[in-house]
C-alpha cells in the first residue's frame, strides 16, 4: 500500500496545492514539496530492503478480467528511478518558487507539476505493464499541460501539441506493444513478464512487439527521427524544462528500455535496431546542439544526444553496456538538472538566453556561473567531473563492439558524438559563462537568491562527489540498479573508479576533447559550414504532416459530407437495396405454393389508376397542388384495397388520416413555394431514377415472393381464439389493437402527440425573429372575398352534430364491429375542423374553446392511468377486464375497461388533429394582410335591421 | 392478383424513393408518403390476401384472414401520420426561417461566416 | 315473391351504376366545367341513391336482417353534393372570369367570390419577400 | 341474378372510375380536377355498396359513410384553398 | 409479475402527460416535477440493475397475455444496465436544460420526458414490432428536441435527420413484415426459435428480412456509410439535447445485440465482418471529421460517429468477451460524448460572438474551470488514462481476436492519434490561442463586458458528467464484472427464451 | 328548462332516427342511449350553430321534400338524356340571376342545394349582400322561365316554412 502512496501522494499534492494557492505562494510551494518530500521519504523507507535484495510489493485490484491491476514494486531500477525523479522534482519546486513571477498562477505550476511527478513515480514504479501503461500516458498530458503552460506564448502551444501527439502517439503504439507482450507472456505483471524473456524472444510475434514497443520508448525519449518534438517543448519554464526534458520524462523511454531489457534485450533484432537508433541520435543531437544559440535549445539538443548514448548502450545488449547506461542515466541527470537551472539563472537575471548576447557572466554572478561551469565540465566528459566516468565507459563498451563486421564503426562514430559533445560544452562555457564581461545585457545580472543557485548547489555538488568518488558515492546504487535491469544473470566485471589504466577508451577520450576544444575555437568557420549544409526542418516537416492531414481530412469530409439530403439517402437507399439483394441472393429460394386469387376487372382498373398515380406524381410533382392532388388518389385507392383485402379498419383509417393530411398538406402549401424549381440535369434525374427503380423492383419481387407462399402458424390463431372469450370484442383487430397489443397503441397516440407538441413549439416560435418577418413581408394573394360561403356554413353546421353522433357509434361498436377510438377520434376531429374551414379560425374557436392540448395529455394519462389500474389487482399493466351489466329498460351491454383505454386514444387523436391545424392556421393569419371577416355569414347576411330576427 | 398488388407496391415504393431524393422539401415530403403507402401495403400483405374473410368474429364466417398485420398497420399508418405531419409542419418552419425551400444543410467544414455564431445562443 | 325481390334489386343495382357511369361520361363529355359540374352531382347522387336502396332492398329482403343505415348516406350525400358544386363553380369562376356572369342587377355588391379586389402589391406566398 | 347484376354493376362502375381519371389526367382548370377527385370518391362508395352485396356484409357500411364525408371534405379544402389560400382562417 | 419493470416507460409517460395537462403555463414546476420524476427514474433504475444483477431474466407480460402472443418486456443485465446509463443521463441534461434552455421553446420537459419514455421502452421490450413503436416515440421525441430552440442551421439539419430517420421507419416496416412473413411471430424469444426452424426455400426471405433490419438498427447506430445524419443533426441539435442523444446511438447498437446478436444468432452471423469493417470506416471518418470540423459542436459529434465505429467493432465481433467490452465502451462512451456536448455549449455562451467556432478570439470567461472540464471529457473521448476511454480501448484491444485483429488495432491506434490531435487543436484553440489574443488585444480596446452566465448553475451537472467517466474509471473491476455476466446472459440465448416462452405457460 | 335542455327538438329527434339508423337495432338500450345522444350531442354543438331557425310548419316540410325528390329523380333523367345523347355544341347553358327574398340563411342555403339537386340548375354563387343567386343553367330556353319556376315552386314554400 505504501509503494502506492508513493505515487499518489504527489497527485495529492497537486489537488492541495490548487487550493492552497489561496493562502499563498509559499504555502503552495511548501504543499508541493511537503508532498514531494513525504513521498521520498516513504520511497526510502523501502530502500534498505531493496538494498537488502528485496523486491517489494503491493496490489489492489483494478480490472483483474484483463489484468489490470494496481501493483507497484521497488525494486533497485524502481528504487533509483523514482528516487531521482522525487530528489530532483524537490530542487524544482524549490527553484520555482523563485522562478515563477508575480504573474504567474502558480497553483495551477505546481498542480500540473505534482500531476507530472505522479505520473512518473507510477511510470517507474507500476509492475503491471497496464498501468505502466496509465501512468505512461499521464506523463504525456501533464507535460502537455506544462509545456503549454504560459498560454500567451504561441510556441508553447505548438510545443505542447507537438510533444503530445508525438510522445502520445508514441504511447498508442506502446499500448498495442504492450498487450501483445502481456499476450505472449500470459501475464501483465512484469515480473512474470521479465522471468519469461527467453520464451517472449522466440515467439514469432517478437519482432512486431518489440517495434511498438521501441516506437513507445523512442518518442518519449526523443530519438532519431522523433528528436525533434524535445527542442520545441523548451517555451515551457524553464523548471519544467530542466524536471521534464532533462532528468525524468525523456528518461522514461530510456527506463523502459532498461526495464524491458531482460526480456527484450539480447537478440540481434534488438541491437540492429537500438544500438544504431541511440548511436545516429547521439551524434546528430550533438551536431545540432553546437549550434543553438538559445541556451535551453543547446541544452536541449544535448539531452536528446545523451539520451541516445544511453540508448545505445541499452541496444549493445550487453550486462556491461546496460551498467554504464544507468550509470550514466545518474550522472546525466545531475549534471543536466544544474545546466537547465543555471541556464534560467541566466534567463532570468540577464533578460535573455541567446548566447550572441552573452558572456563574461563569471564576472557578474561568479556564484551561479561557477556552478554553471562545473556542470558544464562533466557534461563536456572531463576528469572529476562525473560526466567523465560514465562517458569512459561508454567508449570502452563502444570500442569492443562490432557492427555489421566492422569493428571501427560504433568506436568511430561514438567519438564522433563525444567531440561534438565537448565542443558544444566549451561553447556554452566560453560563450557565455568566460570571457569579458560586456555590458550590452537587457537587465544588470546579479546572482539570484540563494533558493534558486541552491538546488543547482546541490547537484554540483553531487557532480562533484561521484566524480571523485564514485564507487563509494555511486556504487552501491549503481550496482543495485544495474542488477535489476539485467535481471538474474550475474553482474560482469567492472569497476566505478577514475583511473582504468590507459585504455583505448582513455585516449579516444583525450581526443575528443582535444578536437572538441577546436571546434569550439574554430566556431565561426565552422557555422559557415554548418550553414552550407542542407538542413531539413523537423519541425516544418512535422507541421507540414499535420497541416497535410488536417486538409485532407478537410477535402474528406467535404467531398463526402456535402450535406446533400440528395445524396445521402441515395446512398442509404442503394446501400439498403444492395444489402437486402445480397442477403436474399446468397441464401436459398424455393418459390411459393399458395393459390393465387384470380384477376378481376375492377382490380385491373384500379392497378392502372394506382400506376398512372406514380408516373403523374413522379412527372408532375413539380406543381406541388396536383402532386397533392395524386397523392389523395392514392390514398383512396389503398383504402379501397384494404376493404377489397377483408381489412374495414385499416381502410377506415387511412381515408380519414387522409383527409386530415390533405388539409394539412394544403395548409402548408399555401406558404411553401406553390411549384417546385426545375431539378438540375438530367444526370442526378436518371441516378435517382436508377435507385427507384431498384428500389421498386427489389420490393415488388419480396411481396410477390411473400403472398405467393402459404402462411407460417402464427401467434395471430391465438387473437382469433381468444378475441372473444379473452378480450371481449370480435372485432379482433381492435382486440388486438387495445388489448392483446394495447401496449403498442399506447406508444402510437404518445407518437402522436409528441407530433402536435412538436408542431406547436414550431411554429409558436415561427410568430418571433425570422420567421415572423417573412410572414409579416408576405402578402396572401387572396383572390375571392367570399371567406365564408354561406352553403357550407350552413350545412356544415347541420353536418356537426350528425358527425359526432356517428363518431360516438363509431367508438362505441369499435370493439365489436370496425371502427375504435382512433378513428372516431379523426371523424370527430374532422367535424370540428370542418366547423374551422367553414365557419372560420376565430369564430369557430371561440365557440368551442377546446383546448387541445389539454385533451392531448388528458387522452394519454387516461390510457396510461387505465394501464395502471390493473396494478391495484396485481395484474401487469394495461391488464383488461370486461363484463356484462344489465340494466332495466336498456337491457344487457358490456363494459370493458378496454373502452377507457380507448377513450385516451380517441382524446389524444382529436387533441393531436385540433392542434396541428390551428397552430399551422394561427401562423398563416400572420400572414393575411387583408381583413378575415370574423366570423360566417357576416356582415351582408347578418339579418339586417329591418328583416325579422330569425329563429325565435 | 397477387402479381397486381406486388407490382403497385413496387411501383409506389419506385415513385416514393424517386420524390424523395429530389431537392426541395415538397417533393421529399411526398416521396415519403408514398413510401408510406407501399411499406403500408406490403406489411398489410404479409398477411396474404383474402377476401371476404374480415377478422370480425361471427358464427357465420368460414375463415378469417389474419388480423394481426392489419393491427400492426393501423399502428403504422397513425405513426406516419404523425410523422407526416410533423416534417410539413418543419418544411414550412424551415422556409419561414431561411427562405429556402431546398432539403441541403450548411457544410460541416467550410468556416462559419463572419458575424453568425452559431453556437453563441444564450438561454 | 323472391323473383319480384331478385329483380327489383338487380333493377336498382343496374339503375345506380347506369346513373354513376352517366355522371362520369358526363364528366369526361362534357365542354366546360360549370357544364361538367351538372353530371357528376346529379346522376352520381342518384345513382348511389340507387344502389343504397339496391342494398337496403336486398338485406330487408333477401338477408333478412334490418338494415337502413343506408339511409345515412344518402342523407348525406343530398347534403353535401350541393355544397360540393357550389363550392366548385366559385373556385372555377374565380379563375376564369371571361365565363363568370355580368354583376348582380339591382344591388350595390357583387357575386360574393368576385367581391374584393387584390390586396395591393406584395408577394405571392410561397415567394420570399424578404429575399430581394 | 342478383350476382349478376352486380357483376355488371361492378364492370360499370369500374368504366366510371376510368372515365373519371381521364377528366382527372385532363384538366384543365384545378377545378375540374377536384370534379374529378369528388366522383372518383363517389364511384369508389359505389364499389363499396356493391362488395357489401356481393358477400352480403354490412361490414363495409361505415367505410362507404367515411368515403363520402372525405370525398366531400376534400372537394371543400381544395376549393377554399383556390378561394382563399388559407384553407382555415 | 414485477411492477416495476415497467415504470421506466410509465412513469415519464405519465409525467410528460401531465407535465402537459396541468403544467404548461409554470415552467418551473415544469423542471421540477421534471427533475423530480427522472430522479425517481434513476433511483428505479438503479433498483432494476440490483434485481437483474441476480441474473434472473424477468419477462414482464404487458396486458397479461402470454408469450409470444401478447407484448412481453423483458428486464435483464443488459437491458437494466441501458436504462440506468439513460436515467442518469436524462437526469444529468434535466438539470443543465432547467439552467435555462428550457425557455428557448415551447414544451422541452413533456418532450424530455417522452423521449426517456421512447428510449425506455426500447430499452426492455422483447417484442420486435414493439421496438418498432419505441423506436418511433424515441424518434419523434427526439425531431421535437432537436428542432428545440428553432434557428435556420437547426431547421435546416433538421428536416435532414427527419426525412432520413423516415426513410429507416419504413425500412423497419418493410424488415418487420418479412420476418413475420415467414415466422408468423414478433416476439424476440419465439423469433429466436422460429428462425431456426425456417424452412430452405424461405431462407432467402428471411435473410432479406434479417439484413434490412439489420441496417435500420445501424442507422441508428451511425454506421457508415448510414451515418450521414449524425454529424448534421448532433451538430446542429441544442447542446443539451445533443447530450441526450448520445444514447440514442445507443439504442441502435442494442438493438444489433439484442436482435441480431441474440435472437437471429447464425442467421445474423455473416453480418459480423461486414459491420466490423463498416465500424473500422466509421472510426476513420469519425475521427477525420472531427480533425476537420470548424466548431467544437461538429468537432463531438464526429467524436460520436467515431467512437460508435470503436463499439460496433466490439459488438460486430459477436463474440461474448468483445461483448463484454462493447458493453463498457456503451456506457462510456455515452458519458463522455454527452459532457462533451455540454461543456461545448458551456464554452460557447461564455466566447461573446463566437460560440463554438473553431477560431482565434477572446476566451471564453471562466476558462480555467472550462478549460479543465474541456480537458477532462477530451481526454475521456479520446480515449487517454486515467478516465474510461481508457479502460475501455484497452478492453476492445483485448478482446480483439482473430483474422482482423491487426486491422482493428491499426484503426483504433491511429483513429486514437487523430483524435487526440483534433481535440489538441481544438483545445488550445479555444483556451490558450484565444487567451493570446486576449492578452494581445486588452491594450487597445477595453470590450463592453458582456453579462456572464454563472457556472454554479450547470456546474452541477457537469460535475456529474465528469466524474462518471473518472468513477466508471476508478471502479472499472465491479463495472466489468457486471459487463461480463451481463455478456454471459446475453450469450445464454436459450435461458433467455426459456425465461419469456416459459412464461406463457400459465396462459390464463 | 325545457327549452334549454332541448335547444332544437326536431335535431334532437333527427338524431335519434340517425343513431338507430347507425345501429340498425330498435331494442330499447338503443332508443334510450339515442335519445341520450339526442340531448347531449345538440347541447355540445349548440355554440357552432347559433340562431338556430325554428321551423314549425311540418306538413308544408313533408310537402316541399315530396316535391323535391320528384324533381330530382326527373332531373337526373333530364340530365342524362343531356349528357348522352346532346351534342355539347347544341347545349345552351347559360347564368341566371335569382333575386331572393328569403333571408334567413338556413332557407337560402336549403334553397340553393334544391336548385342544385333539381333539373339542369346549379347554384354557383350567392351576392355578397346575399341578396341574389346565381345559377348555371345547363340548358333552358328561357332564363326568365327558370326564374319564375324556381322562385314560385321553391322559394315561395321555403318562405312558409321558415319565415
Ligand atoms: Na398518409
Ligand atoms: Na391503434
Amino acid at each position: 500500500m505504501s509503494i502506492a502512496l508513493v505515487a499518489l501522494l504527489p497527485l495529492a499534492g497537486a489537488l492541495l496545492a490548487s487550493l492552497t494557492i489561496r493562502s499563498g505562494r509559499n504555502v503552495c510551494a511548501a504543499t508541493a514539496g511537503g508532498a514531494t518530500a513525504l513521498a521520498l521519504a516513504l520511497l526510502l523507507s523501502h530502500a534498505p530492503a531493496v538494498f537488502a535484495g528485496e523486491v517489494v510489493r503491493t496490489q489492489i485490484d483494478w480490472l483483474p478480467q484483463i489484468g489490470l491491476s494496481f501493483s507497484f514494486f521497488v525494486d533497485g531500477l524502481g528504487l533509483f528511478f523514482a528516487g531521482l525523479i522525487l530528489i530532483i522534482g524537490l530542487l524544482i519546486i524549490l527553484y520555482a518558487r523563485f522562478y515563477l513571477g508575480r504573474q504567474d498562477p502558480m497553483g495551477r505550476f505546481f498542480a500540473y507539476l505534482l500531476l507530472f511527478q505522479s505520473a512518473m513515480v507510477g511510470v517507474a514504479l507500476s509492475e503491471n505493464v497496464l498501468l505502466f501503461l496509465v501512468f505512461w500516458e499521464l506523463t504525456s498530458l501533464s507535460s502537455f499541460l506544462l509545456i503549454g503552460y504560459w498560454r500567451h506564448l504561441p510556441e508553447g502551444r505548438q510545443g505542447a501539441r507537438m510533444a503530445l501527439i508525438v510522445t502520445g502517439g508514441g504511447g498508442l503504439l506502446l499500448i498495442a506493444g504492450m498487450l501483445m507482450l502481456g499476450e505472449i507472456a500470459g501475464s501483465y505483471q512484469l515480473t512474470e513478464i521479465l522471468a519469461r524473456g527467453e520464451a517472449i524472444k522466440a515467439h514469432p510475434l517478437y519482432l512486431p512487439t518489440l517495434l511498438l514497443i521501441l516506437a513507445g520508448a523512442f518518442t518519449k525519449s526523443a530519438q532519431f527521427p522523433f528528436h525533434f518534438w524535445l527542442p520545441h517543448a523548451m517555451a515551457a519554464p524553464t523548471p519544467v524544462s530542466a524536471y521534464l526534458h532533462s532528468a525524468t520524462m525523456v528518461k522514461a523511454g530510456v527506463f523502459l528500455l532498461a526495464r524491458l531489457w531482460p526480456a527484450l534485450a539480447g537478440t540481434e533484432e534488438w541491437f540492429l535496431i537500438v544500438a544504431p537508433v541511440g548511436l545516429v541520435t547521439m551524434g546528430i543531437a550533438a551536431w545540432i546542439a553546437i549550434f543553438k544559440d538559445d541556451l535551453k535549445g543547446l541544452l536541449a539538443f544535448s539531452t536528446v544526444s545523451h539520451l541516445g548514448m544511453m540508448t545505445m548502450l541499452l541496444g549493445f545488449g550487453t550486462p556491461l553496456a546496460a551498467v554504464a547506461a544507468v550509470f550514466h542515466v545518474l550522472n546525466h541527470a545531475t549534471f543536466k538538472a544544474a545546466l537547465f537551472m543555471g541556464a534560467g539563472i541566466v534567463d532570468h537575471e540577464a533578460g535573455t538566453r541567446d548566447a550572441r548576447r552573452l558572456g563574461g557572466l563569471i564576472h557578474l554572478m561568479p556564484i551561479s556561473a561557477t556552478l554553471a561551469l562545473i556542470a558544464t565540465a562533466s557534461m563536456a566528459g572531463i576528469p572529476l567531473f562525473n560526466g567523465f566516468l560514465s562517458k569512459e565507459m561508454m567508449l570502452d563498451v563502444a570500442v569492443g563492439t562490432t557492427y555489421a563486421g566492422l569493428p571501427w564503426l560504433i568506436p568511430a562514430a561514438a567519438t564522433l558524438a563525444t567531440i561534438f559533445s565537448v565542443a558544444y560544452s566549451a561553447r556554452l562555457a566560453f560563450h557565455v559563462y568566460l570571457g569579458p564581461a560586456r555590458d550590452d545585457y537587457p537587465h544588470k545580472p546579479h546572482d539570484p537568491p540563494v533558493g534558486m543557485w541552491l538546488p543547482v548547489a546541490v547537484l554540483c555538488f553531487l557532480v562533484l562527489a561521484i566524480g571523485m568518488l564514485p564507487a563509494m558515492v555511486a556504487g552501491p546504487l549503481v550496482e543495485l540498479t544495474a542488477q535489476a535491469v539485467i535481471g538474474p544473470a550475474p553482474l560482469p566485471e567492472y569497476k566505478l573508479a577514475i583511473w582504468h589504466g590507459l585504455t583505448p577508451a582513455l585516449g579516444l577520450s583525450a581526443l575528443a576533447v582535444v578536437c572538441g576544444g577546436l571546434l569550439c575555437w574554430w566556431y565561426a568557420p565552422l557555422l559557415r559550414f554548418r550553414l552550407s549544409l542542407p538542413r531539413p526542418e523537423a519541425k516544418r516537416l512535422f507541421d507540414a504532416a499535420v497541416a497535410a492531414l488536417v486538409d485532407f481530412s478537410r477535402a474528406a469530409v467535404a467531398a463526402l459530407h456535402t450535406e446533400s439530403l440528395r445524396r445521402y439517402a441515395g446512398i442509404i437507399i442503394l446501400t439498403i437495396v444492395a444489402v437486402a439483394a445480397g442477403a436474399y441472393l446468397s441464401h436459398p429460394y424455393a418459390p411459393g405454393g399458395r393459390d393465387m386469387l384470380p384477376v378481376s376487372l375492377p382490380a385491373v382498373v384500379v392497378w392502372l389508376v394506382v400506376l398512372a398515380a406514380c408516373i403523374g406524381a413522379a412527372w408532375l410533382h413539380a406543381d406541388r397542388l396536383l402532386a397533392l392532388i395524386v397523392t389523395s388518389i392514392v390514398g383512396l385507392v389503398v383504402s379501397l384495397s384494404f376493404l377489397q383485402f377483408s381489412a374495414p379498419d385499416l381502410a377506415l383509417t387511412q381515408i380519414s388520416v387522409e383527409v386530415v393530411t390533405t388539409i394539412l398538406l394544403l395548409l402548408a402549401i399555401n406558404l411553401l413555394p406553390r411549384r417546385s424549381d426545375a431539378e438540375p440535369g438530367l444526370l442526378p434525374r436518371a441516378w435517382s431514377g436508377a435507385v427507384a427503380v431498384a428500389g421498386g423492383i427489389g420490393v415488388a419481387l419480396l411481396a410477390f415472393a411473400m403472398m405467393t407462399r402459404s402462411l407460417p402458424a402464427s401467434i395471430s390463431d391465438f387473437h382469433l381464439a381468444q378475441s372473444k372469450p379473452g378480450g371481449g370484442g370480435t372485432n379482433v383487430v381492435n382486440v388486438i389493437l387495445v388489448d392483446f397489443r394495447g401496449f403498442d397503441t399506447f406508444g402510437e397516440i404518445i407518437v402522436l402527440g409528441i407530433a402536435a407538441l412538436a408542431i406547436f413549439a414550431l411554429l409558436d416560435s415561427a410568430l418571433r425573429g425570422a420567421a415572423a418577418r417573412r410572414l409579416d413581408a408576405m402578402r396572401q394573394k387572396v383572390e375571392s372575398g367570399d371567406a365564408h360561403p354561406l352553403l357550407l356554413v350552413v350545412s356544415t353546421r347541420v353536418l356537426l352534430p350528425l358527425t359526432i353522433t356517428v363518431g360516438i357509434f363509431i367508438f362505441l361498436r369499435g370493439h365489436n364491429q370496425p371502427g375504435g377510438g382512433f378513428i372516431a377520434g379523426l371523424v370527430v376531429a374532422v367535424a370540428l375542423i370542418t366547423q374551422y374551414m367553414a365557419s372560420g379560425y376565430v369564430w369557430a374557436a371561440s365557440q368551442g374553446r377546446i383546448d387541445a392540448q389539454s385533451m392531448i395529455g388528458g387522452g394519454v394519462l387516461v390510457a396510461g392511468l387505465t394501464g395502471v389500474a390493473a396494478w391495484a389487482f396485481d395484474a401487469p399493466f394495461l391488464t383488461s377486464t370486461f363484463g356484462y351489466v344489465t340494466l332495466p329498460i336498456v337491457g344487457t351491454f358490456e363494459l370493458a375497461s378496454a373502452m377507457a383505454f380507448d377513450l385516451g386514444v380517441f382524446l389524444a387523436v382529436v387533441g393531436t388533429v385540433l392542434l396541428a391545424l390551428s397552430q399551422i392556421s394561427r401562423i398563416e393569419a400572420r400572414a393575411e394582410r387583408t381583413p378575415v371577416p370574423e366570423g360566417p355569414m357576416d356582415p351582408a347576411l347578418k339579418p339586417a335591421p329591418d328583416a325579422a330576427p330569425a329563429g325565435e | 392478383m397477387e402479381f397486381l398488388v406486388a407490382t403497385a407496391i413496387g411501383a409506389l415504393t419506385a415513385t416514393g424513393i424517386y420524390l424523395t431524393l429530389r431537392g426541395q422539401t415538397f417533393p421529399v415530403i411526398v416521396g415519403l408518403a408514398f413510401l408510406t403507402y407501399a411499406v403500408n401495403l406490403f406489411l398489410f400483405v404479409t398477411g396474404r390476401l383474402a377476401i371476404d374473410k374480415p377478422p370480425i368474429i361471427s358464427p357465420d364466417a368460414a375463415a378469417y384472414t389474419d388480423p394481426l398485420p392489419q393491427a400492426l398497420v393501423l399502428t403504422a399508418i397513425v405513426i406516419s401520420f404523425g410523422m407526416t405531419a410533423l416534417i410539413v409542419v418543419l418544411a414550412l418552419r424551415a422556409f419561414l426561417e431561411t427562405g429556402d425551400d431546398t432539403v441541403a444543410a450548411p457544410s460541416l467544414v467550410e468556416a462559419p461566416p463572419e458575424g453568425e455564431s452559431p453556437g453563441a445562443e444564450r438561454p | 315473391m323472391q323473383l319480384a325481390v331478385e329483380i327489383l334489386v338487380s333493377a336498382l343495382i343496374l339503375i345506380g351504376a347506369f346513373f354513376l357511369l352517366v355522371g362520369s361520361y358526363g364528366l369526361a363529355k362534357l365542354p366546360d366545367l360549370m357544364r361538367r359540374l351538372h353530371a357528376p352531382t346529379k346522376s352520381t347522387t342518384l345513382g348511389i341513391g340507387a344502389l343504397l336502396l339496391a342494398s337496403l332492398a336486398y338485406f330487408m329482403l333477401v338477408q333478412g336482417t334490418l338494415s337502413l343505415h343506408e339511409l345515412l348516406i344518402t342523407l348525406f350525400l343530398f347534403l353535401t353534393a350541393p355544397v360540393t358544386a357550389f363550392m366548385l363553380a366559385k373556385a372555377f369562376m374565380l379563375r376564369n372570369r371571361e365565363e363568370a356572369p355580368q354583376r348582380p342587377t339591382g344591388a350595390g355588391r357583387n357575386w360574393a367570390t368576385m367581391a374584393p379586389a387584390d390586396p395591393p402589391g406584395g408577394p405571392a406566398p410561397g415567394e420570399d419577400p424578404l429575399r430581394k | 341474378m342478383i350476382a349478376t347484376a352486380c357483376f355488371v354493376a361492378i364492370i360499370t362502375v369500374s368504366l366510371a372510375v376510368a372515365l373519371s381519371v381521364y377528366r382527372l389526367a385532363r384538366g384543365p382548370d384545378l377545378a375540374d380536377r377536384v370534379l374529378a377527385l369528388d366522383t372518383l370518391a363517389i364511384n369508389a362508395i359505389a364499389l363499396i355498396v356493391l362488395l357489401g352485396i356481393w358477400y352480403g356484409t354490412g361490414m363495409y357500411f361505415e367505410a362507404a359513410m367515411l368515403f363520402a364525408m372525405v370525398g366531400f371534405l376534400s372537394t371543400v379544402a381544395f376549393c377554399k384553398f383556390r378561394l382563399r389560400g388559407n384553407v382555415i382562417e | 409479475m414485477n411492477h416495476w419493470i415497467i415504470v421506466p416507460i410509465v412513469l415519464p409517460a405519465l409525467t410528460a402527460a401531465f407535465l402537459v395537462l396541468a403544467l404548461r403555463h409554470d415552467l418551473l414546476r415544469q423542471r421540477l416535477v421534471s427533475i423530480a420524476s427522472t430522479v425517481a427514474l434513476l433511483a428505479v433504475a438503479i433498483g432494476l440493475v440490483v434485481l437483474a444483477d441476480d441474473g434472473t431474466t424477468r419477462p414482464y407480460a404487458v396486458g397479461d397475455w402470454p408469450a409470444p402472443f401478447g407484448i412481453i418486456l423483458v428486464l435483464d443485465r443488459l437491458s437494466a444496465m441501458m436504462l440506468a446509463l439513460t436515467a442518469a443521463l436524462g437526469l444529468v441534461v434535466s438539470i443543465y436544460a432547467s439552467g435555462g434552455w428550457d425557455t428557448r421553446g415551447r414544451h422541452f420537459h413533456a418532450l424530455f420526458q417522452f423521449q426517456l419514455m421512447g428510449i425506455g421502452g426500447a430499452f426492455l421490450t422483447g417484442d420486435v414490432f414493439n421496438l418498432f413503436v419505441f423506436f418511433e416515440v424515441m424518434l419523434i421525441a427526439s425531431y421535437g428536441l432537436m428542432l428545440h430552440g428553432g434557428g435556420g442551421r437547426r431547421l435546416r439539419a433538421g428536416f435532414q435527420y427527419v426525412a432520413i430517420n423516415l426513410i429507416g421507419s419504413t425500412l423497419f416496416l418493410f424488415a418487420v413484415g418479412l420476418i413475420y412473413a415467414v415466422t408468423g411471430t414478433l416476439n424476440m424469444a419465439d423469433l429466436a426459435v422460429k428462425v431456426a426452424q425456417v424452412g430452405e426455400g424461405d431462407a432467402a426471405l428471411l435473410s432479406a428480412g434479417i439484413f434490412m433490419l439489420l441496417l435500420v438498427f445501424a442507422l441508428k447506430a451511425a454506421l457508415v456509410p448510414l451515418h450521414w445524419w449524425l454529424p448534421t443533426a448532433y451538430g446542429a441539435a441544442s447542446p443539451p439535447v445533443a447530450a441526450l442523444f448520445a444514447i440514442m446511438t445507443k439504442v441502435g447498437a442494442y438493438a444489433i445485440i439484442r436482435v441480431h446478436y441474440m435472437m437471429f444468432g447464425d442467421a445474423a452471423a455473416a453480418a459480423a465482418p461486414w459491420i466490423v469493417g463498416a465500424a473500422l470506416v466509421s472510426m476513420a471518418i469519425g475521427a477525420l471529421g472531427a480533425l476537420a470540423t470548424r466548431r467544437l459542436g461538429d468537432l463531438a459529434a464526429f467524436a460520436v460517429v467515431w467512437s460508435m465505429g470503436s463499439l460496433l467493432v466490439a459488438i460486430g465481433m459477436f463474440d461474448p468477451g468483445a461483448m463484454a467490452a462493447a458493453l463498457y465502451y456503451a456506457a462510456h462512451s455515452t458519458v463522455a460524448g454527452a459532457a462533451l456536448f455540454l461543456i461545448a455549449d458551456a464554452i460557447a455562451q461564455r466566447r461573446a460572438g463566437h460560440g463554438d467556432a473553431l477560431v482565434l478570439a477572446s476566451p471564453p470567461t471562466q476558462s480555467t474551470p472550462l478549460s479543465a472540464a474541456f480537458f477532462l471529457a477530451a481526454i475521456a473521448m479520446c480515449g487517454l488514462p486515467p478516465l474510461s476511454g481508457f479502460v475501455g480501448k484497452l478492453l476492445i484491444l483485448d478482446a480483439t481476436r482473430g483474422p482482423l485483429a491487426v486491422w482493428i488495432w491499426g484503426f483504433i491506434l491511429a483513429t486514437s492519434l487523430v483524435t487526440i490531435i483534433a481535440f489538441a487543436r481544438a483545445g488550445s484553440l479555444l483556451f490558450w490561442k484565444s487567451e493570446a489574443v486576449a492578452v494581445a488585444g486588452a491594450a487597445g480596446n477595453a470590450s463592453s463586458p458582456t453579462p456572464i452566465p454563472a457556472l454554479r448553475r450547470t456546474a452541477l451537472p457537469l460535475l456529474a458528467l465528469l466524474l462518471l467517466p473518472a468513477a466508471l474509471s476508478g471502479f472499472a473491476g465491479p463495472a466489468a464484472r457486471y459487463f461480463d455476466a451481463a455478456a454471459a446472459q446475453i450469450a445464454d440465448v436459450q435461458g433467455y427464451v426459456d425465461a419469456v416462452l416459459g412464461a406463457g405457460d400459465k396462459a390464463r | 328548462m325545457l327549452r334549454r335542455t332541448f335547444p332544437h327538438p326536431l335535431l334532437s329527434l333527427m338524431l335519434l332516427l340517425v343513431w338507430l339508423l347507425l345501429v340498425n337495432d330498435l331494442s330499447m338500450g338503443h332508443v334510450v342511449l339515442g335519445a341520450a345522444i339526442g340531448i347531449v350531442v345538440p347541447l355540445l354543438t349548440a355554440r357552432y350553430w347559433p340562431d338556430r331557425p325554428r321551423v314549425r310548419n311540418l306538413p308544408a316540410i313533408v310537402s316541399y321534400g315530396i316535391i323535391v325528390l320528384y324533381d330530382i329523380v326527373v332531373a337526373n333523367v333530364q340530365v342524362a338524356m343531356i349528357v348522352l345523347f346532346r351534342r355539347n355544341d347544341r347545349l345552351r347553358s347559360h347564368f341566371v340571376e335569382i333575386p331572393l327574398e328569403l333571408r334567413t340563411p338556413e332557407a337560402i342555403a336549403v334553397l340553393a342545394g334544391t336548385i342544385t339537386m333539381t333539373p339542369g340548375t346549379v347554384s354557383a354563387d350567392l351576392s355578397s349582400d346575399g341578396r341574389s343567386l346565381l345559377v348555371h343553367c345547363l340548358d333552358a330556353d328561357s332564363p326568365d322561365e327558370v326564374v319564375a319556376s324556381i322562385k314560385s315552386r321553391y322559394e315561395k314554400r321555403l318562405m312558409e316554412i321558415f319565415e
